[in-house]
């Protein structure tokens, strides 16, 4: 619940143009950006809760929601939007801000159903994490237990008329904050949580760097990184080959 | 096989005459088609080998673990059913809660891996000879087994996570004219039983 | 972005390598993962890694009262929500010594099978899309969907009833209710040779779906699978006919089975549950107007409601399989233990790893979803 | 099994026959959201005329997703159960399962057809809800989920009560209640919600949920503790209680309310009676103070006063006029209502405590005020209204009007009073119940039959008295006439014969003074050997003696006192019927503020003396 304008901007780089300055083409190429991003994006397609039982209702015939010009995505770095479909476990919030991190800006995260707000129904479970917003900026949230299909649509209409307008920047915040997000992300992970993107060096380059991309919790995490290793998969197998055959 | 016959008196005997070969068991029909056996823990493996080689109690429904902490004991329940004679035998144990060790079952029920997996990740007993007591669904759980009624998973989560602060205009408007929250629903949950002068 | 010290690694060159096969990916059902050792495109291991959808539900069940549990307990099994909570009101009700009126129970068994269509069309669709296919996803949602109008009209929520309590049901029927669930049997029946067309005698589907994840009855059983999965490799057994709750017994219906046990045989017999599941409804449409009577059973107040010292094992047969749910209770107003055996445990976890192995990478997620795994009824 | 011959009749071709959709309406439906269906669970709609503020529906909820608003606009009645507070639903935690509209005891909750609502996150306050009858976003929507009888989750019947019918109980002082077994008391307190309007009601502030649940979980002995940290009077009110919070009960609004003053006698029924002293005696202070309290009457209020300061460690003297102390409880209540061993009881716990009671003491003519001023630290007068009123009619001063307190005393000492053939009773409150029931029953058990009538101001629905007693009056045979104004008394050659009345046009006037009309054309003479008035009663204060009368604050004929019931002599406190009106569990409750001051003047008094 932070309103990001009113966070200061003292990143070295450029300095992004704010609407309404800036040369008339500057202007119209910002107004066609906006346009265009608007009636184009890309969903996710990661089921991350209960919620997403509504997702392919309101994807197919029915609620069709291609007529906003939304399609399901497979892979996170050419998805726009990351559908938070209710509650997140630790585990499975481990994996959303994995892909997060992967999305490219601008990217948008809708929380639907109670539970990515305030714990929802799973407010006392020790597995799912309260919270959204407190690991992820959220541009837009959908209430509901689940959201009807319908919900979902004029919660995605909505969120198009907030790019369309320019208003939906919230993805900026990650990184202006990213010592707040990541403070959290630590405190439910641990002291040793790591990701593989570099977001402090993301928000250099985007020009986003603020007072508090940096803090103590970004300290920790030079403390502790480690040079990213290709990653070693252990399937855990008892034998090598073949569990059961 | 007639399965849509209810279990006549032929087929109760035939479990209560199979079952004599069992010591230490106490059977007792709670039902047409249930039939609960308690019957001391080094017993079990006897019991299942003996059910499924001679009345085909050749699928394990479950395996249910139940936390005892006030006699020190886990009791294990091993639901299984005959297709042959459509009658569940929920066979009880029970086993003390430390060491909380007892045997697999593998190697007569192939899916006793998966509940006996389960058992140790929620409750944190041993299954000696089981194929896999790895981590499943738990891998980022650093606490104790959740299942565990010492536990207490309100208290964990009102410890480890906060709440939404809303501002909403009606509460300042509402605070301003001396009211606001009287009871918060966590609170309810806290002073529940004890002194209640409201 | 990478980080600045990050440093490319040369790897040594090799027909394996492992992958991850979800959560975040089409072709897993739900969040889910399984991680794969491939040798070109041949698995030649596989691990299912579960839990994301973990949410404790056992441990939260135990800390609230009898009857708030029925709003928890749908949540274990989103696409068929309904034997969820028939399941655990029956173990309420067998604990509690409460009888469910009979129009209470033909309710009940109207909402189940209107549920296991549901569930059905949806996995149809799911099951389809996995090689391609995405017309039939379209139509199966879409169906499935009128169903849902049909449940949002019994008990104001879609996909969440909450409709079953201890005790019955919490509403009677609407007006005119069971003219408008004719009219949908009506339509979906007229829709099952669309579907052949499309699916069910469509070669690219069949020989992709034939010879795919093979498990032979004797395998099944020593996997303790049950539900349709079983009944592909011709074991008949429905524990609506075999174990029988609610008015099952009262009902006529087959039980049907194909022998081949691969992901055809599996689809196939979903077909044919389908079309058991139109003939109950049908026999439940016809009867339930003359079964007149209440539909509860009176409850104590649920905030004063202690439960008599015991433990019981209910089960239902769920569009997935063998669903059951062991409740004790130590005499309080609170579950003492619940213990929710999703039929999906035993099929998503180690059969799917098993059928998976030395299956090509393009057919594991037709694999799963032939399983027709329902990944959080395995993490619960 | 399967019906389809795939192998033979498959062909790639199929899937072409579906190209015929294309000439197929689509089923694709608007973009604006459908009308949802008429049981639909949306956004929550609260109607504030109805709701009461007694957060069940906080209780119900699974989700912790309710917290209760005080709201300081809205109006509060504790005696009628409205608490100026509303619930305020978290979006963020809610999961519309209905659960809170179906235990709604008053029905003032329901869901809406409403689903759709977005927001970013800077308005993520406009998740939490304080609903009302206008939906959350002032659109109109209708009521969606709503309470119907199949679905309430509230039991509005109550346990019936085993009584003694009326052929049973019209010719004995036999207890009418039966009382509840163990079963029947369980399901009883099993219906209440715990929502604490009996507490905020009663005057004494009994923790009445707390001993319902008590009850509920079988912990009596527990139940009774909870009865004895406010109320000694724990069998008589659990028989004779006026039961305001009975009339608070939230469950009251749709049904029966919960019988909270049958459960307390079920406890202390259930709990023998030294053991009762056990739990009665816990928290006393077990090192004496040295400072003495002299308490003039015992009954309810001076009682509960003495049982409060001798828990504190302090010496309790209470002077009783009477044969036997209870005050009104015993002299005034009938027997069949209030068993005497039940009274003994509970002042059996109190002397258990070490108080002492001087019965057959009359102050004024054994001891003085002024005499007990000087031997004690305090003095407390806790008379009672032991003299009735009377009409004042023509004919009123005849020996054979009585009043109905004199006539109930004389009953409990078994006092011949001359027992009348037929008897008329002006008054319809409590007491005018009392007294017709007792000489009807004094009737049948010498003349064989009874012939009593009562004549009231009031219409039938606006007696004073409780319905309960109105109603096994009629049982008993009682004649009531409702809306007759006393005439006056006839006499004819010195025996009286009967009473006239008139008929009553209106009792109050524009201003709402007491001034009733009568219809004079509508007269009628009851016949009858004795009239009894039961109009009401007031004090004997003639006991204080005029020098102190003198000296002590007055208000409209009634002592002064301040809050803490001090009066404007700084060593007497008084309490009770006498400064509150006619009402046990009152004049407890006074008792206990009283005993309270007292205590706070004495510990003062000490830390000054030590």
């Amino acid at each position: 619940m932070t309103d990001l304008r009113t966070i200061p901007v003292v990143a070295a780089g450029e300095e992004r143009p704010s609407g309404g300055q800036g040369n008339l083409l500057a202007r119209v190429f910002d107004e066609l950006t906006a346009f265009c991003r608007s009636r184009s994006l890309f969903m996710l397609h990661y089921c991350t809760g209960c919620g997403a039982v509504e997702l392919p209702p309101a994807m197919t015939s029915r609620f069709d929601m291609e007529r906003l010009g939304i399609q399901p995505m497979v892979t996170p770095r050419q998805a726009d939007i990351l559908l938070v479909t209710g509650y997140v476990s630790t585990k499975t919030l481990k994996r959303i801000i994995l892909t997060y991190e992967q999305m490219n800006s601008p990217k948008y995260v809708i929380g639907i159903c109670s539970c990515t707000v305030n714990g929802g129904m799973y407010w006392q479970s020790y597995a799912t994490a309260k919270k959204l917003n407190d690991y992820l900026p959220v541009d837009m949230y959908i209430a509901g237990c689940m959201p009807r299909p319908e919900a979902v649509i004029s919660g995605l209409r909505e969120l198009i008329a907030n790019i369309r307008a320019g208003r939906s920047d919230y993805w900026r915040d990650y990184y202006r904050r990213y010592d707040h997000y990541l403070g959290n992300q630590q405190r439910l992970f641990g002291e040793n949580w790591q990701t593989p993107t570099d977001v402090i060096a993301e928000a250099r380059h985007y020009g986003l760097f603020g007072p508090e991309t940096l803090g103590e919790h970004t300290a920790l995490l030079e403390q502790h990184q480690t040079p990213l290793q290709p990653f070693e998969m252990r399937l855990g197998l008892k034998q090598d080959k073949g569990s059961s055959s | 096989m007639t399965p849509t016959d209810a279990p006549g008196h032929d087929v109760t005997t035939t479990l209560d005459f199979l079952l004599q070969e069992v010591d230490g068991l106490r059977t007792r029909w709670v039902a047409p088609r249930r039939l609960r056996v308690d019957l001391p823990a080094e017993t079990l493996p006897a019991l299942l080998e003996l059910l499924k080689g001679r009345a085909g109690y050749v699928h394990l429904s479950a395996i249910s673990c139940v936390d005892w902490p006030d006699d020190g004991q886990f009791e294990l329940v091993y639901h299984t059913w005959s297709y042959e004679l459509n009658v569940l035998v929920m066979a009880h144990i029970r086993i003390p809660r430390d060491p909380g060790v007892y045997l697999s079952i593998y190697d007569l029920y192939r899916p006793a891996a998966f509940f006996e997996r389960d058992i140790h990740e929620m409750f944190g007993l041993w299954f000696e000879g089981s194929p896999d007591m790895g981590k499943f669904i738990l891998t980022e759980w650093e606490g104790p087994p959740p299942m565990r009624k010492e536990f207490d998973g309100e208290a964990w989560v009102m410890e480890q996570f906060g709440w939404q602060e809303y501002r909403p205009e009606w509460l300042t408007e509402i605070e301003a004219k001396g009211g606001g929250i009287s009871k918060r629903p966590e609170q309810l949950r806290g002073d529940k039983g004890e002194d209640g002068t409201a | 972005m990478r980080p600045e010290n990050y440093q490319a690694v040369s790897h040594p060159p090799s027909h394996e390598y492992e992958v991850f096969f979800g959560p975040n990916h089409p072709g897993i059902e739900g969040n889910y993962a399984l991680k794969v050792r491939l040798h070109g495109d041949e698995v030649t291991a596989a691990r299912a890694d579960g839990g994301y959808l973990h949410r404790g539900f056992e441990k939260l069940m135990e800390g609230r009262l009898w009857i708030q549990n029925i709003a928890l307990v749908p949540r274990i099994c989103v696409p068929d929500p309904v034997p969820m909570e028939v399941c655990y009101s029956l173990a309420i009700e067998a604990l509690g010594g409460l009888e469910v009126p009979e129009r209470a129970q033909w309710i009940r068994v109207m909402q189940l099978e209107l549920s296991r269509i549901a569930a059905h069309l949806f996995t149809f669709g799911g099951n389809a899309a996995t090689t391609g296919m995405y017309t039939p996803m379209f139509w199966g949602i879409a169906d499935r969907d009128l169903i849902l109008d049909l449940f949002e009209e019994l008990s104001g929520g879609r996909v969440y009833h909450i409709y079953n309590i201890p005790g019955g049901v919490r509403r009677d029927l609407p007006e005119g209710y069971l003219k408008r669930v004719s009219d949908t049997l009506d339509y979906i029946e007229s829709r099952l040779p669309d579907y052949d067309n499309l699916m069910f005698t469509n070669q690219v589907f069949v020989r992709r779906a034939t010879g795919v994840g093979i498990m032979t009855q004797e395998q099944a059983l020593d996997w303790g699978v049950t539900g349709p999965n079983l009944r592909a490799t011709g074991l008949p057994f429905d524990v609506r006919r075999d174990d029988p709750y609610l008015i099952y017994d009262q009902l006529e219906f087959d039980v049907p089975v194909e022998e081949a046990g691969d992901a055809w045989a599996r689809t196939l017999v979903r077909r044919a549950e389908l079309k058991q599941s139109l003939r109950i409804l049908r026999q439940v449409v016809a009867r339930l107007p003359e079964i007149d009577g209440p539909i509860r059973a009176p409850i104590p107040n649920p905030l004063a409601w202690n439960l008599p010292l015991g433990d019981v094992y209910t089960r239902v047969e769920s569009s997935k399989g063998e669903l059951a749910y062991y409740v004790v209770s130590n005499g309080g107003d609170k579950p003492w233990r619940v213990h929710v055996r999703g039929p999906s445990a035993m099929h998503a976890v180690q059969v799917l790893e098993h059928l998976v192995t030395g299956a090509r990478i393009e057919d594991v997620a037709q694999i799963m979803f032939s399983l027709d795994a329902c990944p959080p009824e395995v993490d619960r | 099994m399967s019906d389809i011959d795939y192998k033979q009749r498959g062909s790639l071709l199929n899937p072409l026959r579906s190209l015929g959709f294309f000439g197929r309406p689509p089923v694709t439906q608007p973009l604006e959201p459908r009308p949802a269906s008429i049981n639909y669970r949306g956004f929550h709609l609260n109607d504030w005329e109805k709701c009461v503020g007694c957060g069940t529906c906080q209780k119900v909820c699974d989700n912790a997703a309710i917290s209760m608003v005080h709201i300081p606009d809205l109006p509060a009645d504790p005696a009628k159960g409205v608490r100026p507070e509303r619930p305020a639903i978290d979006y963020g935690r809610c999961c519309w399962c209905g659960l809170c509209v179906d235990i709604c005891p008053t029905g003032a909750l329901a869901l809406s057809r409403e689903y759709v609502h977005t927001c970013v996150d800077a308005d993520l306050s406009s998740y939490f809800i304080l609903p009302d009858s206008h939906g959350i976003h002032g659109q109109p929507y209708e009521k969606g989920w709503a309470k119907t009888a199949d679905a309430d989750l509230i039991s509005l019947l109550r346990e019936p009560m085993p009584e003694l019918e009326p052929e049973q109980r019209i010719e004995n002082f036999d207890e009418i209640v039966g009382g509840y077994d163990p079963q029947q008391a369980l399901l009883e307190a099993s219906r209440c919600v715990q929502c604490g309007m009996c507490h905020d009601a009663c005057p004494t502030h009994m923790h009445a949920p707390q001993y319902i649940r008590a009850i509920w979980e079988g912990k009596l002995e527990e139940a009774v503790g909870w009865i004895y940290q406010t109320n000694p009077f724990a069998h008589i009110c659990g028989r004779v209680c006026t039961r305001r919070c009975e009339t608070a009960c939230s469950i009251g609004h749709r049904g029966e309310p919960i019988a909270i003053r049958w459960l307390k006698r079920y406890a202390m029924d259930a709990i023998p009676h030294e053991r009762v002293k056990q739990i009665a005696a816990a928290g006393r202070c077990e090192t004496p103070s040295g400072q003495r309290v002299a308490i003039v009457g015992a009954g309810p209020a001076g009682l509960t006063c003495a049982f409060d300061l001798a828990k504190q460690g302090h010496a309790v003297t209470v002077f009783e006029a009477l044969s036997q102390p209870g005050g009104m409880t015993r002299w005034g209540i009938p027997e069949y209502r209030l068993p005497y061993d039940r009274i003994d009881r509970d002042i059996d716990v109190i002397q258990s405590l070490g108080v002492e009671i001087r019965c057959n003491t009359r102050i004024g003519s054994d001891i003085t005020l002024e005499e007990l001023h000087q031997q004690y630290d305090a003095v407390l007068i806790a008379l009672g209204l032991q003299m009735g009123r009377g009409t004042r009619i023509p004919g009123s001063d005849h020996p054979q009007v009585r009043r109905a307190v004199d006539l109930l005393r004389q009953a409990t000492a078994g006092e011949e009073f001359g027992t009348p053939q037929s008897a008329v009773v002006i008054g319809g409150g409590n007491v005018a119940m009392d007294i017709a029931r007792t000489l009807a029953r004094l009737q049948r058990q010498r003349f064989g039959t009874a012939q009593v009538t009562i004549t009231a101001l009031e219409e039938l629905s606006h007696f004073l008295a409780d319905p309960v007693e109105i109603k096994e009056a009629h049982e008993e045979g009682i004649t009531i006439l409702p809306a007759r104004g006393p005439r006056e008394v006839v006499v004819e050659d010195g025996n009286l014969v009967g009473l006239a009345t008139w008929r009553v046009t209106s009792i109050f006037d524009e201003q709402g003074r007491f001034s009733p009309t009568y219809d004079q054309e509508d007269a009628q003479i009851h016949t009858a050997e004795m009239v009894v008035e039961a109009i009401g009663q007031m004090s004997d204060t003639g006991l204080l003696g005029d020098e102190l009368t003198e000296r002590l604050a007055w208000n409209r004929g009634r002592l002064q006192v301040d809050s803490d019931g001090r009066t404007s002599e700084a060593w007497l406190w008084a309490a009770g019927d006498m400064v509150r009106g006619p009402d046990v569990v009152s004049a407890v409750a006074d008792g206990h503020r009283v005993a309270a001051s007292i205590h706070a003047a004495l510990s003062a008094a000490k830390e000054q003396n030590p």
